[in-house]
């Protein structure tokens, strides 16, 4: 390799992990166009005291192994000075150890599993951990919704939809509501009718789907066709229903980063940006990828230096005023006092609804 | 004592009963052929005879034991081997290769030995690389020992699939038409080695073949079958001028 | 043992010891970085898999496509022990944990293969295929449900045992006793089976049971293969033990010659890397890694060596007898 | 009728047939006789397009045979009986004979001819609806023969037609090679029974090793002592 | 109860018509030239994609979809055998399988970056009805999907048994030497096979992105690979048997989610795949011929 010996000096690298191939494309390709416009826009505005910021995105595949080769190419063939990313709970648990070794300034923006930061100082997270907004819906349906019951559908073998379910479940039952059924499906099982008949014969008041857009998408239509009359509430993932779906979604809720509607100017901005580059409305995943960059450049100017220590220490200490709120980190690198958005699908758009602290 | 006899052995596919209660006795040493005309059941009961196919009913017995129901390499230990109608080789096997497979019983170590090569794996392989090479000797085909079975000359193929078949030291061998498609000239030297390895070897053989020359010149006994069942049986010259056998294989 | 036996003995052995040392020297003067040797530690294992593939896919010459179940055995049981062993407080060096682990992983796996050989091996060809499949999904479900191993979050915990030094020399083992294998009795036995089964059946070979030894050993070492990864990675998903990695040993296999250990090795090395080169293609990697496949098959359609052995004897003589023909008149013993 | 000049054919590096030059007239039966390996089979592959030649022509009634795709040369009227017989094993007697008809669309005369050939092979009538893979040797040589007639070929390729037939059966088959020979149809006939083979023969060749050694009337054949001591045992 | 399992018994024809109608495309190319084509779930996502750009940019008629995804697909499906297979013909079969695996991540791949990886969302092209029988709602969609699928594989079946051209491809697919002495065009026969097969494909791929509204680029792997265990549990080579496999397993898929257990589903279908090929070695409708020895 040439350039082996840390970043060269005009340019500051950095690296971002996530698959943009096979069966979860979406979710890196998102996350990494992301992050791609927040490096475009700080570039434009100057980079980092005059040195351009660069991301060099590598591609996971969704493989484990492929994001230990991926993080290693990035470390000792390209030297990155940080990284953004796993996209994925479990890429990132495979490149942990050799990142909390190697002292690498790490920050995922989507990886929701707890085990992320744990024990790793130098791994900070940019998104809610699951029970944080699994809490959140079940306390939005049960005060403000006013359920009483409620009805889980689980993706089985997606740590995310099983962590934040679980999280709904016990908060849900917490506030003295009863949960009436658990139905789960497979990660390529496209087909939910089965589950969803049994679900309408257990007429809760609210059915609790915390997954992604192209799962839940189907689920609302099959819902919606079958007649079942129960409010649909669900997570982050949810982010983007209400351009394909509007119709099957309308009058639902989930639990966001942001929402649409904010008068937020950095909201808006980015809303703007992103469609006007990549001409299709961002998700959840995009909003965090740009967000993770941002709070990764603060980071690396406050510390004034490329070292990994200062960064990370830098880090710790950010506080940064991104799209899906104000990012802080506590002890164990997860985000502080994030605020959980619930959002409305009203008519093709995402209305804001609420505020939750929990 | 016969070495081999099958009593009243049937085989029927679907409705078709291709052998039809048939039954043999092979004495030791003796050299009998089995012919039929074409889709008779000579192949079939060939087939049952080796565990190929499990007759609809019927008993096979071979050196005083049952061997209905018994699996192929069962009975290939327990002294009874073949060789096919269609050449059936190890083809991208070498020759002795070929007739190793079939000495299999007779090297003595286990798979442990074998990976980690200790002596024993050196001492067994070496005894069971004479033994082949002198058993493709006694067909003269010691300098083709380490050719690929396909690309040998067929009349080579069909000499090895005999020394492949004396490999597992059979007390019966059965040659499924052995001499097909052999010219006159290597039809008469198949005849002399069949005689000589039945010396030598002190074996039964039971073989089947349309080539009248061969059966006629070498067979001390013959067994006519047609329609699955025995139609004749005796020595050369009687089956020769047997009215039944003329009618229904030999032609006049 | 004869006297070019010898000679391709010492060849060989004096061929792994310098390979060695190369590395050896590469990674301690720092040449050879930390990525490098995580492709060369992944290779290791891909060599192994491969290699163990090709007893059942070569020698024996059935179809499996589901060797990723045998690996996820492997990988999973043995990194349960080595947890539950640190967990008791052992005092044992870290290769000795390894070992014993590769045997548990190895052993299970195995055992494993015998369950579901015996059953499934009187199937052909592409059934054998689809059932191959069939019961490696199941493994691959059976993790991701099974809350003790973590589910579908993945085993994590396990300790880093696996480094260079020692995949080398435990790849090189498992590569001599593959070939040993491959060249005892039992070896031919199989082989003869893939060559004509009813032929080999009637030369008094046992097939079944031997179907089942090819099976179980191949499973066995991939069991080894699993255990390996399992401390390299130090983290198991079971996703990534689908249905695709096994397409992607297989592919290996076939690319490197059907029933060649040294195609499987050199194959298994080509495919590994290939990818890691194609990272700079972006999002066209996976294309120009798929036309590349197409294209290597569509010229060396019998992979790369077909089904016959590169040996570094053999390679010697001729770069050797070249030189002479070339220096000298009477090329005479050397 | 067919004109081989100069035949070469290679597998690979082998070189199989080391220039061939024979012909067949019409109405006639010619044999090529040889030993194992001679090449007899290559050159009938040859002639029907299964195989390339790398240089040589080859001619049937003045048209290039060589020239034009393989599946093209039965509908010149050249129809094969290859060695081993060929059959589709998974079909039925009666399927099989009817794709012997396959360029032909003369539905009531392909019914009359499937009657001929069942007369002069009764057992294929019995067999009718068996599954052809699951027929015994000799009844299998009988349907390649009935599917090749069902063709209505000018000339016939028959390879070792009495491989593996019982002698009863040996005698009708070269009885049906005359009776097709008499109703018109011309034979080039590869055996290993040069016996048989020469006796029914107008004219014949003997092949060694790729090359054509002999040539001349069966009469004249059957007679020559190098023959004789080669071929016939004697 | 007994409405709830008529209703799920329904889910499972439709998905099972699906399946059916792939495995189909599986069975014939399988059948004539030993490959287990493993592009042919990308050829059901090509035909997905073709029938998205023309219902929702061209905004064609129903029929015109179907036929012009159709169309396509045939010929892209001959370009992939004339390309990809036709060199290696002579070669050994599994070579060619590892080409058809390159062929399909090739396809995918090629997919995610002309299609992006986000899910389209498949108009509804069937006009939009309820039927309804006793307590038992159908989609009109769904009614159309199952008649469709039996149409098309009766029509297949009967091509394949009845007409000269059927034979042919049997022929083909058995010996092709001895089809070539013949007159039989091979090259042309296997052509013919893998347009009708793409095409099948690609109306399955049509009706399954309606049924599950959506098109995406991997939508071909998982129906892809259940419909080749449907044509291996049928009978590989088998057009009935590739139908009657696909049923099975999308009623047995359906079923299980419905009584026994989602998370196990995929595992309870391949266990009794299992099961059933222990029993029937050679699939439910393959042939048990022992081989002539
Ligand atoms: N597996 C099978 N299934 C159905 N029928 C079979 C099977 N094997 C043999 N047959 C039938 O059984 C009869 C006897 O066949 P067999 O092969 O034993 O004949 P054979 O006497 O060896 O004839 P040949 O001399 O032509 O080889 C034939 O009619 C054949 O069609
Ligand atoms: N597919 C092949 N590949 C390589 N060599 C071949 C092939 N087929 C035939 N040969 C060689 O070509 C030569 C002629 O073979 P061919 O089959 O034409 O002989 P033949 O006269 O028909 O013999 P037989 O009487 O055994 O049928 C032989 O030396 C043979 O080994
Ligand atoms: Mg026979
Ligand atoms: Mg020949």
């Amino acid at each position: 390799g040439c350039s082996s010996t840390g970043s060269s000096n005009d340019v500051i690298k950095l690296g971002f992990i996530g698959p943009t191939t096979g069966d979860a494309a979406i979710y890196g390709s998102s996350a990494e166009a992301g992050a791609m416009l927040a490096a475009e826009e700080i570039n434009a505005a100057g980079g980092i005291d005059g040195k351009d910021v660069e991301i060099i995105a590598y591609d996971t595949k969704a493989d484990q192994t492929e994001a230990v080769n991926a993080y290693n190419r990035l470390r000792d063939q390209d030297g990155v000075i940080a990284v953004i990313g796993g996209t994925l709970s479990g890429e990132t648990l495979a490149m942990k150890d050799i990142m909390v070794s190697d002292n690498m300034p790490v920050l995922s923006p989507t990886a929701t599993a707890v085990e992320v930061t744990q024990d790793a100082p130098n791994i900070f997270r940019a998104c809610f951990l699951d029970d944080y907004q699994g809490a959140a819906a079940a306390n939005f349906s049960a005060d403000t919704l006013g359920a009483k019951t409620a009805a889980l559908l689980v993706g089985a073998g997606n740590p995310y939809s099983e962590g934040v379910s679980k999280a709904f479940e016990t908060a849900f039952v917490a506030k003295g509501g009863s949960i009436v059924g658990t139905e789960s499906y497979g990660t390529t099982d496209k087909d939910f009718s089965a589950q969803l008949t049994k679900i309408k014969e257990m007429n809760p008041a609210v059915v609790f789907v915390p997954d992604y857009v192209q799962t839940v998408g189907p689920i609302l239509q099959k819902a919606k066709e079958m007649g079942i009359t129960a409010k649909f509430v669900g997570a982050d993932g949810w982010d983007g229903v209400q351009v394909e779906y509007a119709d099957a979604a309308q009058g639902n809720y989930f639990t966001n980063h942001y929402a649409a509607d904010s008068p937020s100017q950095t909201v808006q901005d980015f809303i703007t940006a992103y469609t006007t580059k990549y001409d299709k409305v961002p998700n959840s995943f995009a909003a965090l990828g740009y967000d993770a960059v941002y709070t990764m450049v603060s980071a690396i100017k406050t510390a004034g230096s490329t070292e990994a220590e200062s960064i990370i220490t830098a880090l710790a200490a950010t506080e940064h005023a991104g799209v899906t709120g104000n990012l802080k980190f506590n002890e164990n690198g997860d985000p502080k006092d994030k605020e959980v958005t619930i959002i409305k699908i009203d008519g093709g758009e995402l209305k804001y609804e609420a505020t939750v602290v929990n | 004592m016969p070495v081999l006899s099958a009593n009243n052995i049937t085989m029927q596919f679907g409705g078709l009963t291709a052998v039809d209660k048939f039954n043999l006795n092979l004495e030791p040493h003796e050299l009998v052929g089995l012919i039929g005309p074409n889709g008779a059941g000579k192949t079939t009961i060939f087939n049952m005879l080796t565990g190929v196919y499990v007759p609809t009913s019927g008993d096979i017995i071979l050196n005083g034991q049952s061997i209905i129901k018994k699996s192929t390499h069962d009975i290939v230990s327990l002294g009874a081997s073949r060789t096919f109608q269609n050449i059936r080789l190890f083809k991208d096997l070498t020759a002795v290769e070929n007739v190793k497979i079939a000495y299999h019983n007779f090297i003595d170590y286990n798979m442990i030995q074998g990976m980690f090569r200790t002596k024993k794996f050196w001492i067994e392989e070496k005894k069971a690389q004479e033994e082949c090479l002198k058993l493709l000797d006694i067909f003269d085909m010691g300098e083709y020992a380490n050719t690929l079975a396909k690309n040998l000359p067929y009349g080579q193929q069909r000499k090895l699939e005999i020394a492949r078949a004396l490999a597992s030291d059979p007390k019966v061998l059965m040659l499924d038409e052995p001499a097909a498609g052999m010219n006159p000239n290597e039809t008469e030297e198949l005849m002399n080695t069949i005689h000589f390895i039945r010396n030598k070897f002190d074996i039964t053989v039971l073989l089947i073949e349309h080539d009248m020359k061969l059966v006629m010149g070498i067979c001390e006994r013959i067994i006519v079958v047609d329609y699955g069942k025995t139609i004749a049986e005796g020595t050369p010259d009687e089956i020769k001028n047997n009215p039944e056998v003329i009618r229904a294989y030999l032609g006049d | 043992m004869d006297k070019s036996k010898r000679r391709a003995y010492i060849i060989n052995t004096i061929a792994i010891i310098a390979l060695y040392i190369i590395f050896f020297v590469l990674i301690q003067t720092q040449t050879m970085n930390k990525y490098f040797i995580g492709i060369a530690i992944l290779t290791c294992i891909m060599i192994i898999m491969a290699m163990s593939l090709n007893i059942v896919a070569g020698f024996l010459g059935q179809m499996a496509l589901g060797h990723a179940g045998f690996m996820a055995i492997g990988a999973y049981s043995s990194a349960s022990f080595s947890i539950a062993l640190f967990n008791s407080g052992t005092e044992l060096p870290n290769i000795v944990v390894l070992i014993l682990a590769m045997a548990v992983g190895g052993t299970i796996a195995g055992i494993f293969g015998i369950l579901i050989g015996t059953p499934t091996l009187r199937l052909r060809g592409d059934y054998l295929g689809i059932v191959t499949i069939g019961f490696s999904e199941i493994i691959r479900i059976f993790f991701v449900n099974f809350q003790p191993t973590g589910g579908a979050a993945g085993l994590k915990g396990i300790t880093k045992l696996v480094n260079f030094n020692n995949v080398y020399w435990i790849t090189i083992i498992v590569i001599i006793l593959i070939f040993t294998l491959g060249r005892s009795k039992q070896g031919r036995a199989i082989i003869s089976i893939r060559e004509d089964e009813i032929a080999s059946e009637s030369a008094g070979i046992p097939t079944t049971r031997y179907k089942v030894l090819g099976f179980s050993m191949a499973a066995f070492f991939a069991g080894i293969g699993g255990a390996l990864y399992a401390h390299y990675q130090a983290f198991l998903e079971p996703s990534k033990f689908g249905f695709m990695f096994s397409i992607e040993m297989f592919v290996i296999v076939v690319l490197g010659g059907l029933g060649s250990l040294t195609g499987s090795i050199i194959s298994a090395i080509v495919l590994t890397i290939l990818p890691e080169m194609l990272r700079g293609f972006a999002e066209y990697r996976l294309l120009v890694y798929s036309l590349v496949l197409i294209i290597m098959m569509i010229f060396r359609p019998q992979g790369i060596f077909g089904r016959s052995e590169f040996s570094l004897t053999t390679a010697i003589d001729a770069l050797i007898l070249r030189k002479n023909t070339k220096n000298t008149v009477d090329g005479g013993e050397s | 009728m067919l004109k081989v000049k100069d035949l070469n054919v290679h597998y690979g590096k082998i070189h199989a047939i080391k220039g061939v030059s024979f012909e067949v007239n019409e109405g006639e039966i010619v044999t090529l006789i040889g030993a194992n390996g001679a090449g007899k089979t290559t050159i009938l592959q040859t002639i029907s397009g299964l195989l390339k030649p790398t240089e040589g022509v080859i001619t049937f009634n003045g048209e290039n045979v060589n020239k034009m795709p393989a599946h093209q040369i039965p509908v010149m009227g050249i129809a094969h009986v290859p060695e081993g017989r060929r059959i589709f094993a998974d079909m039925t007697v009666y399927e099989n004979l009817i794709m012997g008809a396959y360029i032909r669309n003369d539905k009531e005369q392909i019914d009359e001819d499937m009657e001929k050939i069942f007369l002069n092979f009764p057992r294929l009538k019995e067999r009718i609806k068996q599954i052809a893979g699951t027929l015994s040797g000799g009844e299998q040589q009988m349907l390649a023969m009935g599917r090749a007639l069902m063709t209505r070929p000018k000339l016939i390729l028959l390879d070792e037609p009495s491989m593996g037939l019982a002698p009863l059966l040996v005698d009708e088959i070269f009885n049906m090679i005359q009776t097709v020979n008499d109703a018109g149809t011309t034979v080039l006939l590869v055996e290993q029974n040069a016996n048989k083979a020469l006796h029914i023969a107008n004219r014949a060749y003997v092949l060694e090793t790729g090359l054509i050694k002999l040539s001349g009337s069966a009469r004249d054949l059957l007679v020559n002592p190098e023959v004789q001591q080669a071929y016939l045992g004697g | 109860m007994v409405n709830l399992f008529l209703q799920q018994v329904i889910n499972g024809l439709n998905v099972g018509s699906i399946y059916a109608l792939i495995a189909i495309g599986y069975t014939m190319v399988y059948g004539i030239i030993k490959l287990i084509n493993f592009a042919h779930g990308e050829i059901m996502m090509f035909g997905a994609y073709f029938a998205f750009i023309a219902a929702t940019s061209f905004q064609m008629p129903v029929w015109a979809v179907l036929l012009l995804s159709m169309t396509i697909m045939a010929i892209i499906g001959v370009a992939i055998e004339f390309v990809a297979y036709r060199p290696l013909r002579n070669a050994p079969r599994l070579s060619a399988l590892i080409t058809a695996i390159g062929v399909s991540l090739f396809l995918q791949n090629l997919a995610l970056i002309i299609f992006k990886p986000e899910p389209k969302v498949m108009p509804k092209i069937f006009p939009e009805m309820i039927i309804k029988i006793g307590s038992i709602e159908i989609s009109s969609t769904t009614l159309i999907t199952i008649g469709l699928s039996l149409v098309f594989m009766v029509l297949l079946d009967l091509y394949i048994r009845k007409t000269k051209q059927g034979r042919a491809m049997r022929a083909v697919s058995e010996d092709k030497d001895a089809a070539i002495l013949m007159g039989v065009n091979v090259n042309r026969t296997i052509s013919l096979t893998f347009a009708l097969g793409s095409a099948l494909g690609a109306l399955g791929g049509v009706l399954y992105s309606v049924a599950y509204i959506q098109v995406y680029p991997t939508m071909g792997v998982m129906p892809g690979l259940k419909a080749f265990i449907a044509a291996v549990l049928g009978g590989i080579g088998i057009v009935p048997g590739a139908m009657l496999g696909g049923f099975i397993i999308g009623m047995v898929e359906t079923l299980t989610k419905a009584y026994l257990s989602t998370t196990w589903a995929d595992a309870i279908v391949f266990g009794i795949l299992i099961i059933v090929l222990l029993f029937k070695p050679t699939g439910i409708l393959g042939k048990n011929t022992r081989e002539k020895v």
